[in-house]
């Protein structure tokens, strides 16, 4: 029986693995669920509101940015969905939904958009976005809202108020708009160890129940997400082992040559974006090294790094901006710490 | 013994069990028959037969063009219907000889040494390798007496048999390994013998215990060690078996032999047990028929020259809506236009796939996830050839290793934005060698 | 000089104490150096934090190799103008009280000492001269090397102190732009749409590199 | 001493320091530059096309200077260019002919039909290389665009029915269009050539029927029109070395349509617009026709002739 209909013709290989794009961006995303999920809880509606609007707004900005370059619209590819959680995880709840708009479209149209969608960016969108909202709004962005279950004191510190002109005020029944409070990294770089001590012994860094942006309160359900991604063979285990291992080895030492005014590695490790950092934001594919050996360095550079910005420089916290720093390296790395090609060393003949 | 391979590499899934249960059976050849006179790397043959003549199964009907060529031999008995271009198996017209088969299969008389190949000068065991047209049967098809003439200043020390058949879907190697071991294992021998070596081994993997276990009893007392090797694909690309066999590795840009090792598949080796101790030249082969595509997969002996139409239709014919039609394996077959192609020398399988399993989605852009790296078996970095090789930066892509490529498809297996890293490699190969050609 | 006051005295009884003073001296003055360093490089990144010499950063960062080169020459012209400017100043402005001078004079000792740079590396380097083109004798008029050269003065420092301060300065120079060299290559096999090719996409990502440097500031207090 | 003289002073003295310095520099870092490359750089046209073979304009210079090419091969420049590189150089230049591509196919989707559908990547070499491309004519335009990527002077046109139009007015035959096509289609002619055969399919007539409707047979009725097409085996071609002018209804001989001419059709009218083609039939029609009548004339003359030579023999 002869074939009448058209053959297809390829190149070989003829056959395909069943991993893709989408799949591997929707893990992330539910890799995430339960750290966002968590913050709804902790925070309730304004967490809520942080996540939906910056997940909306990166995914109306990519699908705009394809639009006007007429390419066909990627959303199912969730690569816009990712970037939006990350950024809004990076978020202080409460945050105004405008700012928050913001720092979605320079996250996906300036940092990804501009440079040809997913794939050709350098800078890692989410922490482009997170950045440029700390130096442009530097208030909104350190106003932190005191989680559920911690009443109004904070670690044994009286808890601060906003009103809606964003005056500080006396905490009272009646005026209170949004009850705030320090993060543990600001009230360490404000008040030095002293004032951590307390906290650094408790599980609460750990398990989550702290302020902060909502991604950074649950250092165990980060840690489990990471675990996952690292089980279904989504990253591999450099970045985030050299990225928390530096840190860890960072923060024990200087807490050795003086412990008033260095906090310990667990306390480094559990708190501010460190954990949600090394697994899944340096992790981030398109921005990292794509070898062995630029992935440890790399890891390591954001761990100093972040540990430097958080003891030294101006910001309490320094994970997104090392993320960014050692992202404009990953092409020198990529290049200069290339796997040793097979063949590479002739080995000397075995005689006989 | 504990199975041994190699770094990188990928797990597909092998459909090996459509085929490999089923005993192989000799194919009928059909009326016509179309021996295109370049089955083999190197110069074409040339013809030794005019229209009108008659063949008988055995004699040749093409010399070898060059050193670097081969023999080729009619496969039927009847008269030669014309020399003329035909369908090759890389879509280009090949000039074939296309033969009436009388239908009565009278041989040439096929004189063989029997058991005295022991005593026999390495000489006339080469020259009667190279008169049987024999060359590489695992996909290839590089003449066999090019292989086995290494220069004086290369000593080859060990042999290794492929046996691994890492490729998914075929059988044809397994299938030989395990009804005809004795000739594999003599097809070694014989080889070593003429090469002086002093090691043989045959390698395959573990998903093969049978055969595994019929290598060894067939090579009991004969110094050649059967090893197992893990399922891995590419476990059967000659670099990697000899790196995970012995430990060697080929250097960059270098052939086995320069590491002192000469490769050969396992088809290759019975082939030459055939061709010296039987006198039997090459005329036909043992191949998988297999797919989704097809009704009943099987395993069989074709006569080269042999439309592949005419295996699918012995194995029931095309079931479903055909999408492709590859010869060799999926992954580094060649997808072919028509189904009247000829079954040549280095035809390991026709695999046809359903159209529903064709892939015709454009590929996404690149996220620099590094599967490609961490699968490649050379470790070069195919996401960044093929991003050179696309935008003709092809003096960064050889930078980059790209001629150190086997084209073994593991990259774009795992490649989950489906880019086509192979095609796009083989491009930048192909400028990088026209580039170096137009230097000279 | 403060070292020779001590060895000069060469007394046995303060021997001691001189040693002491010496290591405590030395330590406080690596430390000063190391602060004045990092402050030049990161903090105060000429291109990335004071957006001094945006020319060539822009314009020889297109190719990681003549980055590198091109650091070099920066390296060597920011020391040599640096050392030169600072005993213009110290030692002819200043005691003849023609300070108002000193703009048009940096710029004199500057051009000069571009122009022995440029003659040497087209004598040493063809291949990087070609690559620099316009960009080498641009030097001299970059806006970086006269920034510091005032900058120096400006801040007091002692010619030690220059020294450290131009090296570190330079060195911030050479890893912004190899930084930016790199990413622009990386960007050669990008998908960049038409519209923002060449230095529009080179600005953008400066920018962003900009905003990733503005995580150093505060890291070293400036003086 | 007056506050002016004084800072006049200082920086004189500046300046002649800092001269002294560059002039002992200058002595030390001595480099030699041929003043000719800089001319030579500035009036070539700049468009790097690669067309002499040189990497680029400047390569091209260097080469001139160092005497390793002629003044003749640059395509753009033509020979204008050529004239005032031997002015600079001082040489004598001999004539340039110009030339242009010309994509020798005209086997759109109708008529040379695609025998496979092709998946992978989408440059002509690609898909060439997998299985001999998707065309039923493996000697036929992939229409992948290959070539118009490749014209640095954005001179091919890559038309709705697949193929490559190459236009003449923006060509300036640089070639790199005729390096980049994997099927060798495109060639340089002369641009004055008017007539071309649209077809490179060297196989039997037999062979080309079956794959193409507008290929070149090989029946020889052309090269009866004019001596100006030869045949090289079963493909004919119109021959530059033969001086002469072939006449306007030689495309009309072809059974197939395969010469183009452009006295009569724009090149890319001719691959576009099927409107060229019906009236080039009826236009065929009507010179067989009249072709017939005449010959049908000759001969009754002929006839006639050989009666009254009878006739006269018969007297």
């Amino acid at each position: 029986m002869p074939i009448t209909d058209k053959l297809h013709v390829a190149p070989s290989p003829h056959v395909r693995g069943t991993v893709s794009t989408a799949r591997l961006m929707w893990t992330v995303v539910a890799t995430l669920a339960p750290a966002a999920a968590w913050s709804v809880y902790l925070f309730g509606l304004p967490a809520l509101t942080v996540i939906v609007a910056t997940v909306a707004c990166c995914a109306a900005g990519e699908a705009l940015c394809q639009l006007a370059m007429k390419k066909p619209i990627s959303l199912k590819d969730g690569s816009a969905v990712l970037t939006g959680l990350i950024l809004a995880l990076t978020l202080p709840p409460g945050l105004p939904l405008w700012i928050c708009a913001i720092g979605s479209v320079v996250a996906v149209i300036v940092a990804k958009g501009v440079f040809g969608g997913l794939g050709q960016n350098l800078f890692n969108p989410a922490m482009t976005g997170r950045v440029f909202l700390l130096i442009a709004f530097p208030g909104p962005l350190t106003r932190w809202l005191v989680p559920r279950g911690t009443g109004d004191t904070l670690f044994g510190h009286p808890v601060t108020a906003y009103d809606a002109t964003g005056k500080m005020v006396e905490v009272s029944a009646n005026n209170v708009d949004v009850i705030t409070g320090a993060t543990p990294l600001g009230l360490l770089t404000e008040k030095g160890t002293a004032a951590v001590a307390a906290l650094s012994d408790q599980s609460a860094v750990f398990f989550g129940q702290v302020n902060g942006s909502l991604g950074e309160t649950s250092a165990l359900l980060l840690l489990l997400g990471g675990l996952v991604l690292l089980w279904r063979r989504v990253i591999t285990w450099h970045i985030p082992v050299s990225f928390l291992g530096t840190v860890a080895l960072f923060a024990a030492i200087t807490n050795a040559i003086d412990s008033t005014a260095f906090a310990g590695a667990p306390f480094h490790l559990f708190t501010g974006g460190v954990m949600i950092g090394a697994w899944f934001m340096a992790t981030d594919y398109v921005t990292s090294p794509m070898h062995a050996t630029g992935k440890l360095i790399f890891g390591a550079g954001c761990g100093i790094l972040t540990m430097a910005i958080r003891l030294w420089a101006g910001y309490p916290e320094g994970v997104s901006f090392a993320v960014l720093l050692m992202n404009a390296t990953v092409p020198l790395l990529d290049n200069y710490f290339r796997p040793k090609k097979f063949g590479f060393q002739r080995l000397t003949r075995q005689e006989g | 013994m504990k199975a041994v391979t190699f770094s990188g590499g990928i797990h597909p899934s092998y459909n090996k069990d459509l085929s490999s249960a089923v005993t192989t059976r000799p194919l009928d050849p059909p009326e016509e028959i179309v021996i295109p006179l370049s089955q083999h790397i190197g110069a074409p043959a040339r013809t030794c037969v005019e229209k009108g003549d008659e063949v008988l199964i055995g004699q040749p009907v093409g010399d070898a063009g060059g050193f670097v060529s081969s023999v080729i031999h009619s496969s039927v008995s009847g008269k030669v219907k014309g020399v003329e271009p035909r369908a090759g198996a890389v879509g280009t017209e090949v000039n074939s000889v296309v033969i009436e088969n009388d239908g009565q299969d009278r041989t040439v008389d096929f004189s063989g040494l029997g058991d005295d190949w022991r005593s026999a000068e390495t000489s006339e065991l080469k020259d009667r390798i190279q008169q049987a047209g024999l060359v590489g049967m695992g996909g290839a098809a590089f003449p066999t007496h090019v292989k086995l003439s290494p220069p004086d200043d290369k000593p080859i020390d060990a042999v290794i048999l492929n046996g691994a058949e890492c490729e998914p879907y075929l059988t044809a190697d397994h299938r030989l390994m395990l009804e005809h071991p004795a000739d594999v294992i003599t097809g070694l021998s014989i080889v070593m013998k003429i090469l002086g070596a002093s090691q043989g081994f045959v390698g395959v993997e573990v998903n093969k215990p049978d055969a595994l276990e019929a290598l060894r009893e067939a090579s009991a007392d004969s110094g050649i060690t059967v090893v197992p090797l893990q399922v891995k694909y590419p476990q059967g690309a000659e670099k990697q078996l000899i790196d995970a066999c012995l430990k060697r590795q080929v250097p960059s840009g270098g052939l086995p032999m320069d590491v002192g090792v000469v490769v050969q598949n396992v088809g290759t080796a019975a082939a030459i047990t055939d061709a010296v101790v039987r006198g039997r030249p090459l005329y036909e082969r043992i191949l998988t028929v297999t797919g989704a595509g097809v009704a009943e997969p099987a395993n069989l002996v074709v006569r080269m020259g042999t439309p592949v139409a005419h295996a699918i239709d012995a194995c029931g014919g095309v079931r479903g809506e055909l999408g492709k039609l590859v010869l060799g394996g999926p992954m580094m077959g060649f997808a072919q236009y028509t189904d009247q192609v000829p079954v040549t020398k280095g035809t390991s399988g026709i695999l046809l796939l359903e159209k529903s399993a064709v892939d015709t989605r454009e590929p996404d852009p690149c996220i620099r996830c590094g599967r490609c790296a961490r699968a490649c078996p050379m470790r070069i970095i195919p996401a960044d050839i093929a991003a050179f090789s696309a935008r003709q930066m092809y003096e960064r892509a050889e930078e980059y290793d790209a001629l150190d490529c086997i084209e073994c498809g593991s990259c774009a297996f795992g490649c989950p934005s489906r880019i086509g890293l192979v095609q796009h490699i083989r491009l930048a190969k192909a400028a990088i060698m026209a580039q170096r050609r137009k230097g000279n | 000089m403060r070292f020779a006051s001590c060895t000069a005295q060469n007394n046995r009884d303060s021997d001691d104490a001189c040693a002491a003073s010496l290591h405590h001296l030395l330590k406080g003055q690596l430390m000063n150096i190391l602060l004045i360093v990092i402050l030049a490089m990161l903090t105060e990144n000429f291109v990335l934090m004071k957006f001094l010499g945006i020319c060539p950063f822009l314009g020889v960062s297109r190719r990681v190799s003549t980055a590198l080169g091109m650091s070099m020459a920066v390296l060597f012209v920011m020391l040599v103008a640096s050392v030169i400017t600072y005993a213009v100043q110290r030692y002819l402005l200043t005691p003849l009280d023609l300070q108002y001078l000193q703009t048009i004079a940096f710029i004199l000792v500057i051009a000069a000492t571009v122009q022995l740079t440029e003659m040497a590396i087209q004598k040493l380097s063809p291949t990087l001269y070609q690559g620099l083109g316009i960009y080498l004798p641009l030097i001299t008029t970059n806006c970086a090397v006269l920034g510091l050269a005032i900058l120096n003065i400006q801040r007091e420092y002692s010619l030690f102190e220059v020294i450290f301060y131009a090296a570190g300065a330079a060195l911030g120079f050479g890893i912004a732009l190899l930084l930016l060299a790199g990413l622009r290559e990386k960007m050669e096999t990008a998908s960049v749409p038409q519209a923002f090719k060449g230095p529009a996409i080179a600005l953008i990502t400066a920018g962003i590199l900009s905003l990733a440097f503005q995580g150093f500031s505060g890291l070293v207090p400036v003086n | 001493m007056t506050p002016v003289i004084l800072p006049v002073i200082v920086l004189s003295g500046l300046g002649l320091v800092m001269a002294a310095l560059l002039a002992v520099a200058r002595k030390v870092f001595y480099v030699e530059v041929d003043e000719r490359l800089e001319k030579l750089v500035d009036i070539l046209p700049g468009a790097n096309c690669g067309g002499c073979g040189f990497p680029g304009c400047s390569g091209y210079a260097a080469a001139l200077v160092g005497g390793s090419a002629k003044p003749t091969i640059c395509p753009p420049g033509g020979a204008d260019l050529a004239e005032e590189i031997g002015s600079i150089l001082g040489v004598e230049v001999e004539e340039v002919v110009p030339q242009v591509a010309l994509v020798a196919c005209a086997g759109n989707p109708q008529s040379a039909p695609e025998r496979s559908t092709y998946i992978g990547i989408s440059t002509c070499e690609a898909a060439h290389l997998t299985a001999g491309g998707f065309k039923s004519c493996t000697f036929g335009c992939l229409g992948l665009g290959s070539c118009a990527v490749a014209c640095p002077f954005d001179a091919i046109v890559m038309t709705d029915n697949h193929l490559a139009v190459v236009i003449p007015e923006l060509c300036n035959g640089c070639g790199n269009c005729v390096a980049a096509c994997p099927r060798k289609i495109i060639k340089l002619v002369p641009a004055a050539e008017p007539v071309h055969v649209l077809c490179i399919n060297p196989q039997k007539a037999k062979l080309v029927k079956a794959v193409c409707s507008v290929g070149c047979t090989g029946c020889k009725l052309c090269a009866k029109q004019s001596k100006r097409f030869a045949m090289t085996g079963a493909l004919a071609q119109v021959d530059p070395t033969v001086p002469g002018e072939i006449p306007s209804h030689a495309p009309y001989a072809c059974p197939q349509g395969t010469i183009f001419d452009s006295r009569r059709y724009k090149v890319l009218d001719w691959i576009t617009m099927p409107a060229c083609r019906e009236e080039h039939e009826i236009l065929t029609a009507e010179w067989k026709k009249a072709e017939k009548e005449r010959k049908a004339a000759a001969k009754a003359k002929k006839a006639q002739k050989a009666k009254d030579v009878a006739r006269e023999g018969v007297r």
